[in-house]
């Protein structure tokens, strides 16, 4: 399993670079290591849609496992006093995943807006439900302050930084590794043709479940992660509406050329809001609704269109 | 590439040094300007009534001390000696993304110290990220006592007392004022601030008239969500006569509008302890009789007070902006002022441009007279501020066609403030010993 | 008719909202039997295929492969029983290659659910996959996108798709509609010789008179959901029912093909 | 009793108010096919239009009773400004696209205009009571309501029955019919669709921006208030059946009278009704309650 990952030319980059920048992480001022953290963990969250959208679903509604994922950590931490991050983490995904796996056999009957719309409901009635409850923090959310690793409780973020970067290497190549096995195939055969894997003796529903399932956690992860780099949760940052459609913006900025373009564009996104907000704080919507115009008109393939022309020329030089 | 790399971690090392150096007492390295974020609502519905004086409130007061401008005491120039340079940033978009740029307040814009932050909801979020950060912040407006009854804060202050005074103040003035209302009941928005002013103004009521029937049905809608046809439906089925409203902002005038219409006020007393915005902005339309606060000598209720500071920032505030100071300007302004003292004390001490440890120091358990009376950081070992609340009943000043207040009345802090030390619903809990009205 | 029939079919019947589509079909198919469909269009003839490999569940009658009910299974249980097909319109992966499209029909027709985490390029699957385009000679393709490909090309793909997992019963929605006059034959060629060894029962829905005349044992003639004629070609061809309903008198006197591909 | 009167007509009043902003969303996408977030744009830009038209009449002595007539004024100008720019130069370029990538573009174009609004009106809250003003009170069911929430049951139903008549009685009704069926036949039947989905847009765009327009009087309009008006009109919509008109009409009464049965009796579950009910709907038809009958392609 190492050595087919290790074989795999992106998975390979992947490592070198990851291990590169966070090696770089240690020399970074901490604003920028903020950000990249901040841009990493929402990768992830983009990763698990690239996996969808591949089958041709787009989720409105993934603010559902990045809320329940960051609500995970800070109610873990709030009212069962757990510091860990491993734990933390584990429990992100997990509850993630629970909820995907559910939900899953109820979307994975569904296409194109309808799915759309019902994952955009759910994310909505968790939505409400937090707003309203004043034990779950009601529109204030919680601080989540005390990350420990493993009973040493660090002094700053790099290592939570390298703990994310870890995570994304992981995810990364695990789902490029699903993304070249048969399974994975089926992705792009789902989207173009249902009916044939149907005759071909597959089930697209259990596919999709497969497909829905993974990307719930993904975003589960998301949301723990960013709870605990950024160390608050709140609805209208983790789970609003406004929170899925960003996670889709990234995504088509990102482009689905490659299972590394997810952290690209969610880093550059990061430093674009950033830069914004400090440049014109009564109109940076305007700035981030504008990219997102230009983006969809000048570079629809997203920034890994960019990048993909080098890559693909450094592929044919290596034969 | 490989060159700047150095340049880092050359910079990254002479920086450490310099601050292994620093650690000692001496004084720090004068400086000819500092660097203040400044953060308030310049976005969203909270921008037009609470953002934007308060913004305003602050730059006017930074200019007159970057010019030497203010009255005395305050006359000498400067921080310390140093020009402000405020950084203006907008509080909107909800707590995970304030967190976010109040990390990049400070680590990347690099600033002196953090002022500001009006909603309740920014304020917790925000202060456990200044402690992480060390970094000195000023909260302004917010009131949830949650900021420093949860646990013990070094780098966070907060030049304005908290809700439960608020809450007293309002319980105690309708009991002296309305003896005979059938009970009551309330409208507050659904997070800290809301829940908050809510929960105290119910428990102080029970405890001092305990016959008061509280309301089974109090509303919580979500905050800014703007039409309350439902909920006033629900408050005016209600037998309660009296209506408390946390409201505030956008939320607060929209209320009045729908309220008023449907003949709310003339059937309902509304005590309102946030609502000074939209006496101003309603202007006429204003229901005459709401029992009105401003969380403190400020806005509406101090607007004729016959002080050389208050006469100074109300005459310079209006000359500017065209308009009177709200509670927001007034509060802003007051945070600005406290560090300016703070500062100016830590640097006459240290003899030189103080460090951030002295100046906080210097505004630990400060008391100064601001521009609307006197506050005291005397709660949460000296971060904590009091002073008096007041209400008052709303009437259109017909001849001078502007808004005015009858019957003011201010509690002092000793009257609506646990004393030092014990938790607000601890010692309303036991009845509010030792409190001197 | 001497085997055990490998499918068949009783009283099937199958309306929609009052329009009946299959009218009291009783069919049997012996194993390695060639059997064409014919009739003219809207007559039943796809209505028929979907059914039996359970794209439409039947109104009422019952479907029997290999002496099991396989009434109204799902599509991809029919595949997993032995009963696959192709259809009219290539159902393919438009944005994949010919290699890509094949390899994950192979790696589904393993029956090992490990089989699905190997990569694609894995030998396991790969050789077998380069044997398929060799027998079905689209491996000159290999490697082109299917969409940019011809009509021909991708029947014959979607042929071998259906073949991969290795059918008892094979249907054939109109192997050759669309498809160049040229290539008609070569197509049938090839598949039907590909087939002949494996002994697999097939049923082709055609409208090429001559391609049914040179294929197969047996045709079966559909007119209003019913199955007016039920003989080998050279007998069914000439039933007056059958010349009047499904192939027009122009046929036998040497006439262009009236009925055009369907569209 | 009483509190059943009441939460019928708090109910009545929401849904209608719940209508007429969803009900341009919903002709919007029956046809044209997308999904407009920016809908919440043009609910904002009417309300801001309006309020300030209003406060220009009032501050000019106008009588109060012009504010009714700017109302309309300041929606149809909107509508059409908006609508023809944003149909024109950004959704004409993209009716080739995956919805989804039309769907982030009037995510785009949402966050834009929000900022614009800004830019244009500033952040000071405006307010245009008048209208509700002049029309008073009357006592219903034990409590004092205003007249001009009443007002908006009036124009829902004329919102309805205008729909109605202009798709069912009218020549440009039956070619809208024939475009939605059916682009390509459209098409080649030599009908102009683009001028078809330029003039649907400004309809939407109106409609939309009638909502704001009429509840700016009862509101402090600022900046910001078109967000929620989004999730909630996509919830009706989806409810009623996308691109139905009598299903905006029931999937608003739905909402309107499940919240306020909420806001009365289980207020932690207002938003919550909402969204269940719509996720409901969809689990179990998800072409919604009255989805327009699609012709079945094989």
């Amino acid at each position: 399993m190492v050595s087919m990952a290790w074989n795999d030319k992106t998975i390979r980059w992947a490592i070198i670079g990851f291990a590169l920048l966070a090696a770089a992480g240690w020399l970074l001022p901490t604003w920028i290591l903020n950000n990249v953290m901040f841009g990493l963990a929402r990768g992830l969250a983009v990763l698990g849609l690239l996996v969808l959208w591949r089958t041709g679903l787009v989720s409105f509604g993934h603010a559902l496992y990045f809320g329940l994922g960051a609500y995970a950590v800070a109610l873990l931490e709030k009212y069962g006093g757990v510091t860990d991050v491993f734990l933390k983490f584990g429990a992100a995904i997990i509850v993630a995943g629970v909820f995907g796996f559910l939900l899953g056999f109820v979307l994975r009957n569904y296409r194109a807006i309808f799915f759309a719309m019902l994952s955009l409901a759910f994310s909505m009635v968790l939505y409400g439900v937090l707003v309203k409850m004043e034990v779950l923090g009601s529109t204030d959310g919680f601080s989540v302050t005390q990350n420990t690793i493993l009973g040493w409780k660090p002094d700053g973020k790099y290592p939570l930084f390298c703990f994310i970067v870890l995570t994304c290497v992981i995810a990364l190549s695990a789902v490029q590794l699903y993304l070249k096995s048969a399974l994975g195939h089926l992705t792009t055969a789902i989207r173009d043709n249902e009916l044939r894997v149907e005759y071909l003796g597959y089930s697209v529903a259990r596919a999709i479940h497969v497909k829905y399932l993974a990307s719930a956690c993904l975003a589960g992860a998301a949301g723990g992660a960013m709870a605990m780099a950024l160390g608050q949760v709140d609805p209208d940052s983790m789970v609003n509406w406004t929170v899925s459609g960003e996670l889709v913006f990234i995504t088509i900025m990102s482009g689905a050329g490659s299972v590394v373009a997810p952290f690209i564009g969610a880093i550059v996104f990061e430093f674009i809001r950033t830069y914004a907000f400090e440049l014109a704080p009564q109109a940076w919507q305007l700035i981030v609704g504008g990219t997102l115009l230009a983006i969809i008109f000048f570079l629809p393939g997203g920034i890994w269109s960019l990048l993909e022309k080098p890559w693909a020329k450094g592929e044919a030089d290596n034969g | 590439m490989s060159s700047n790399l150095f340049k880092l971690v050359g910079r990254t090392v002479l920086a450490g040094g310099a601050l292994a150096a620093m650690v000692a007492t001496g004084p720090a390295i004068a400086k000819d300007t500092i660097n203040v974020g400044i953060a308030s609502f310049l976005t969203g519905p909270a921008a037009g009534p609470f953002g934007v004086p308060g913004r305003n409130g602050a730059e006017l007061v930074i200019d007159a001390i970057n010019a030497g401008t203010l009255p005395a005491p305050y006359a000498k120039a400067g921080f310390a000696g140093a020009k402000m340079n405020p950084i203006f940033v907008d509080e909107s978009g909800g707590n995970a993304k304030q967190v976010g740029e109040y990390r990049n307040l400070v680590e990347k814009r690099g600033v002196d110290a953090v002022l500001g932050y009006i909603s309740s909801g920014t304020c917790m979020a925000i202060t456990p990220v200044a402690e992480e950060l060390k970094k000195l912040t000023v909260l302004s407006v917010c009131g949830t006592p949650r900021v420093f009854e949860e646990s013990n804060r070094t780098y966070v202050f907060r030049t304005q007392a908290h809700a439960v005074g608020d809450s007293i103040a309002a319980a105690r003035y309708v009991l002296d004022k309305f003896k005979d209302q059938k009970g009551y009941t309330g409208i507050n928005q659904n997070y800290a601030w809301g829940q908050d002013s809510y929960k105290f103004f119910d428990i102080t009521m029970k405890k001092l008239a305990a016959d008061t029937k509280a309301s089974d049905n109090p509303q919580f809608p979500k905050i800014f969500a703007g039409q309350y046809g439902t909920e006033i439906s629900t408050l005016s089925l209600d037998p309660a006569k009296l209506v408390h409203t946390s409201f505030w902002g956008g939320d607060i005038e929209a209320f009045v509008l729908q309220a008023l219409v449907r003949g709310f006020f003339k059937d309902k007393q509304v005590i309102s302890s946030v609502g000074g915005s939209a006496v101003d902005s309603l202007g006429k339309k204003f229901p005459d009789g709401v029992v009105m606060g401003t969380r403190g000598e400020y806005g509406l209720l101090v607007r004729n007070k016959d002080e050389p500071l208050n006469k100074w920032f109300v005459n310079e505030y209006k000359k500017r902006y065209n308009a009177y100071p709200l509670g927001p300007s007034y509060q802003y302004a007051s945070s600005v002022l406290a560090y300016k003292i703070a500062m100016d004390a830590a640097a006459e001490k240290a003899g030189g441009f103080p460090t951030q440890d002295q100046t906080m120091a210097a505004l630990k358990g400060l008391s100064w007279q601001s521009f609307g009376g006197k506050v005291s950081l005397s709660l949460a070992d000296g971060h904590q501020a009091v002073h008096p609340v007041g209400y008052g009943i709303t009437k259109w000043d017909k001849d001078k066609k502007e808004p005015s207040v009858s019957d003011v009345k201010f509690y002092a802090p000793g009257c609506i403030y646990a004393p030092a030390g014990q938790k607000s619903a601890d010692w309303l809990a036991a009845g509010m010993p030792g409190a001197k009205c | 008719m001497a085997d055990t029939p490998i499918l068949s079919v009783r009283d099937l019947n199958k309306s929609f909202s009052g329009i009946v589509a299959a009218n009291n079909i009783n069919v049997d198919v012996a194993p390695g039997e060639i059997v064409g469909i014919i009739g003219a269009n809207g007559a039943g003839k796809t209505v028929f295929v979907n059914m039996i490999t359970g794209y439409l569940k039947p109104s009422s009658g019952t479907i029997q492969f290999n002496g099991k009910d396989i009434t109204g299974i799902e599509p991809r249980d029919a595949t997993h029983e032995g009963v696959c097909r192709s259809f009219q319109i290539s159902q393919v992966f438009m944005t994949m290659s010919v290699r890509e499209n094949l390899l994950i029909a192979l790696a589904i027709a393993r029956e090992s659910g490990t089989a699905m985490l190997l990569p694609v390029d894995h030998p396991d699957l790969t050789d077998e996959c380069e044997r398929l385009m060799a027998v079905y000679k689209i491996d000159q393709y290999a490697d082109s996108t299917v969409s940019t490909l011809s009509q021909g090309i991708r029947k014959l793909l979607d042929i071998a798709m259906a073949v991969v997992a290795n059918p008892k019963v094979l249907l054939l929605d109109e192997p050759t509609s669309g498809v160049s006059v040229e290539e008609k034959f070569g197509i049938m060629d090839i598949v039907m010789s590909a087939l002949k060894e494996k002994g697999t029962a097939v049923l082709f829905v055609e409208h090429d008179m001559e391609i049914v005349e040179r294929y197969v044992h047996r045709v079966l003639a559909f007119y209003q959901g019913e199955v007016i004629c039920d003989a080998p070609p050279d007998e069914a061809l000439l039933d007056p029912k059958v010349i009047e309903f499904v192939i027009g008198t122009d046929y036998h006197s040497g006439g262009a093909q009236t009925e055009a591909a369907d569209a | 009793m009483q509190l059943i009167t009441t939460m019928l007509l708090d109910g009545l009043s929401y849904a209608s108010y719940l209508f007429i902003v969803s009900v341009g969303l919903t002709i919007i996408f029956g046809v044209m096919k997308i999904l407009n977030v920016a809908h919440g744009a043009f609910y904002a830009w009417g309300a801001y239009a309006a309020a300030y038209a209003i406060g220009l009449a009032a501050d000019n002595d106008w009588p109060d009773w012009s504010g009714f007539v700017l109302i309309f004024v300041a929606a149809i100008l909107v509508g059409i400004v908006l609508g023809t720019i944003i149909e024109r130069l950004i959704l004409r370029k993209m009716y080739h696209e995956e919805e989804v990538l039309i769907v982030l573009a009037t995510f785009g174009i949402f966050l834009i205009l929000e900022d614009v609004i800004l830019l244009v009106f500033g952040v000071n809250p405006y307010f245009a009571y008048q209208p509700m003003a002049l029309l008073g009170s009357v006592k219903m069911g034990g409590i004092i309501r205003d007249v001009y929430s009443l007002t908006l049951f009036g124009l829902a139903i004329l919102v309805a029955f205008g729909c109605w008549y202009g798709l069912n009685r009218t020549k440009w009704g039956k070619l809208l019919s024939v475009v939605i069926f059916d682009r390509e036949i459209s098409l080649a039947m030599g009908i102009n669709v683009q001028m078809v989905y330029l003039v649907t847009f400004i309809l939407g765009a109106t409609l939309g921006a009638l909502g704001g327009a009429y509840i700016a009087p009862t509101i402090s309009v600022a900046p910001g208030f078109g967000i929620d008006v989004i999730v909630l009109s996509f919830a009706v919509v989806v409810i009623g059946g996308m691109g139905s008109i009598p299903g905006a009409l029931i999937g608003s009464l739905m909402v309107g009278i499940l919240r306020a049965i909420a806001v009365h009796k289980f207020p932690e579950f207002e938003l919550f009704v909402v969204f269940g009910v719509m996720a409901a709907v969809l689990m179990i038809r998800p072409e919604g309650l009255f989805a327009p009958e699609k012709a079945r392609r094989i």
